[in-house]
């Protein structure tokens, strides 16, 4: 049993690291993005499968990734909006032209 | 080849990595993740020799934990002075890197 | 007879990581790369809780799993909504 | 299997720090760092440091990326053009990293064979009042170090609050945030912080006798009070509000009562006699994890800068 999960979690990085391949190549920002989500649910599967491994301790470590799964993402679209405080999705918002460098650079 | 040598070797790397990046790096921002990287990959070293030999030692442990926090704290400090920076000069680079370019 | 569930769920969640990321390598558009992604992956993540599930020793330990696959579909759930709005606006002011 | 599996992790770790350092574009860069804070927690967890890998998640895979993601957004709206050329490869510069690097792998196996656990620290355990081991050295043994942590949390937190123009002194900290009312990031919002705080509370309960504590807990609750600050829920407060400047001081004023009552009471400063160890540690943890909670909190959402004034 603990050489098969110890498996299923090599082909779980395996799965990932092709992942990052299209982080690497991007080309927009939502795919580097979606790239973090990736490897947070990764990062959970493999702490989960490692439990019965390595102790149900390891769960814990798993909770705290799961918790925070969501917060890189939602840091990105608040610094992503225009005044760096607002909510992609609030229709209402006055959009102004950004900056020239923010489109150059990423 | 024992796990923990496997991870000592891997810190040692990080911290090679960490160090070019840092000498490479014009980008402030950049400066302050990678020299996070070389920090990181210590802690990593640290941690290995923690558990060699099948051991648990509490002590590098401990250091490892607190270390992460004031690394935490530190580039918190050191990306506002970054974003002051680029507020008072309009660049995020150090002027003698532009003469350079 | 536990052990065959967990090879089996385990297995089937793995399959499932497998082909999220070959859809976020192959799939044209930034959508449709977060759709294969956030969908495959949740579904993995809830086969790979599913099948370690099996080998809890406490019950403790299986509703922790069952929390974690919850928080994962939650943080998926935003992150999707939000990302996609904005790479839509992204797009508009292209 | 284990070997494989480490060996995996371990070539997942060093690609992923290759292409924080080699990728073109800043925010590239941020994104495989958030990575690779990620594949460290799973690391630690394979390195036997549980303690370290709450840590780690908490920081690595929450705090950092909203830290280096802001910053990154607030430069591109002052401006600031974006990274100069595409590099070159530097090879002197390489070859001493690598130089390094080897120099660093020759001492892993110079070090000496280690006794463990040391005779010292297992004929101290039983008297620490704590089952936990890194509790014990945290907060007991050397407990020195921990006291000038949390003193270096509040320098880096003035040291940030120095960089604050004149004309936001007086305003709350960080941006002001907004989101759609009834939306998404709002629901997330008041679902997340609940869940988020208990987990943080119970770390800080538990780590008396299991891996958590009050630098575990506290990096949590400080990712939750982010979570809850970045919904727009929890308005961060004035450089100049008493109750939080409490707050920020609690953990090291608690500990340094608890140092001078050992001092006072003639068994040394910051010793903490085995009878009474297990209640002071559990002050001191609850104390320092509110401590550390607010302070990485209000590192990570910067000094206030007004409304947008930029």
């Amino acid at each position: 049993m603990t050489a098969w999960l110890t498996l299923m979690a090599v082909g779980l990085l395996v799965s990932l690291g092709a992942a990052l391949v299209r982080v690497w190549h991007g080309p927009d920002r939502a795919d580097r993005m979606i790239g973090v989500q990736l490897a947070g649910t990764s990062g959970v599967a493999v702490l989960v499968l490692l439990a019965p491994v390595e102790g149900w301790v390891a769960l814990n470590v798993a909770l705290i990734l799961a918790l925070f799964a969501a917060l890189a993402a939602v840091g990105f679209v608040k610094s992503a909006s225009t005044d760096g405080g607002g909510d992609p999705e609030e229709g209402e918002d006055p959009v102004e032209p950004r900056p020239v460098g923010r489109n150059a650079d990423g | 080849m024992t796990s923990p040598t496997l991870y000592a070797l891997t810190g040692a790397a990080l911290i090679g990595i960490g160090f070019y990046g840092l000498i490479e790096a014009q980008h402030l921002l950049r400066r302050v993740i990678t020299f996070n990287l070389i920090g990181s990959g210590l802690f990593v070293f640290l941690g290995a020799v923690g558990a060699r030999n099948d051991g648990f030692d509490p002590i590098p442990q401990a250091l490892i934990i607190t270390g992460i926090v004031v690394a935490l704290s530190a580039s918190a400090l050191a990306v506002g002075l970054v974003v002051a920076h680029s507020r008072a000069s309009g660049r995020a680079t150090f002027p003698e890197e532009d003469e350079d370019a | 007879m536990a052990d065959f569930a967990t090879y089996l769920f385990t297995g089937v969640g793995l399959f499932f990581f497998v082909a999220g990321s070959v859809g976020f390598l192959r799939f044209p558009d930034v959508f449709s790369r977060l759709h294969a992604l956030t969908k495959a992956d949740n579904l993995g993540l809830g086969f790979i809780t599913l099948g370690t599930a099996f080998q809890a020793e406490a019950w403790r330990d299986a509703a922790l799993l069952a929390l974690i696959w919850g928080l994962v579909l939650l943080a998926a759930g935003t992150v999707s909504q939000l990302i996609s709005r904005d790479a839509l606006r992204e797009r508009d002011e292209k | 299997m284990t070997l494989i599996f480490d060996a995996m992790l371990c070539a997942l770790t060093l690609g992923v720090a290759l292409a924080t350092v080699l990728g073109c574009g800043v925010f590239r860069t941020i994104v495989f760092f958030v990575v690779y804070g990620l594949l460290l927690s799973v690391a630690w967890v394979r390195l036997d440091a549980v303690d370290v890998a709450l840590a780690e998640a908490a920081i690595g895979a929450g705090l950092t990326g909203v830290l280096f993601l802001a910053a990154f957004g607030k430069l591109t709206r002052i401006g600031v053009e974006a990274e100069p050329s595409p590099k070159r490869f530097h090879l002197p510069a390489a070859l001493g990293c690598i130089g390094l690097s080897g120099a660093m792998a020759w001492a892993w196996f110079a070090l000496p064979e280690p006794h463990r656990p040391t005779p010292d620290l297992s004929d101290a355990l039983p008297r620490a009042g704590v089952e936990n081991p890194v509790t014990a050295v945290l907060l007991n043994f050397r407990a020195w170090d921990t006291l000038l942590e949390g003193t270096v949390l509040l320098a880096a937190l003035i040291g940030l609050w120095i960089l604050t123009r004149d004309e936001d002194w007086h305003h709350r900290l960080g941006r002001l945030q907004h989101v759609r009312s009834g939306g998404v990031m709002e629901s997330f919002g008041r679902l997340l912080p609940p869940v988020g705080t208990l987990v943080g509370v119970y770390l800080i309960y538990i780590g008396a006798d299991q891996p958590g504590g009050a630098f575990q807990g506290g990096t949590v609750l400080a990712a939750v009070g982010l979570i809850a600050a970045l919904a727009g829920l929890l308005r961060p407060p004035r450089i100049t509000e008493c109750s939080w400047r409490m707050a920020l001081v609690a953990g090291p004023l608690v500990f340094l009562g608890a140092g001078v009552a050992g001092e006072v009471f003639g068994v040394g400063f910051l010793t903490l006699p085995g009878s009474i160890a297990e209640g002071a540690i559990f002050i001191i943890e609850v104390a320092l994890g509110l401590s550390i909670a607010v302070t990485l909190a209000l590192l990570v959402i910067g000094p206030p800068e007004g409304g947008d004034s930029e």
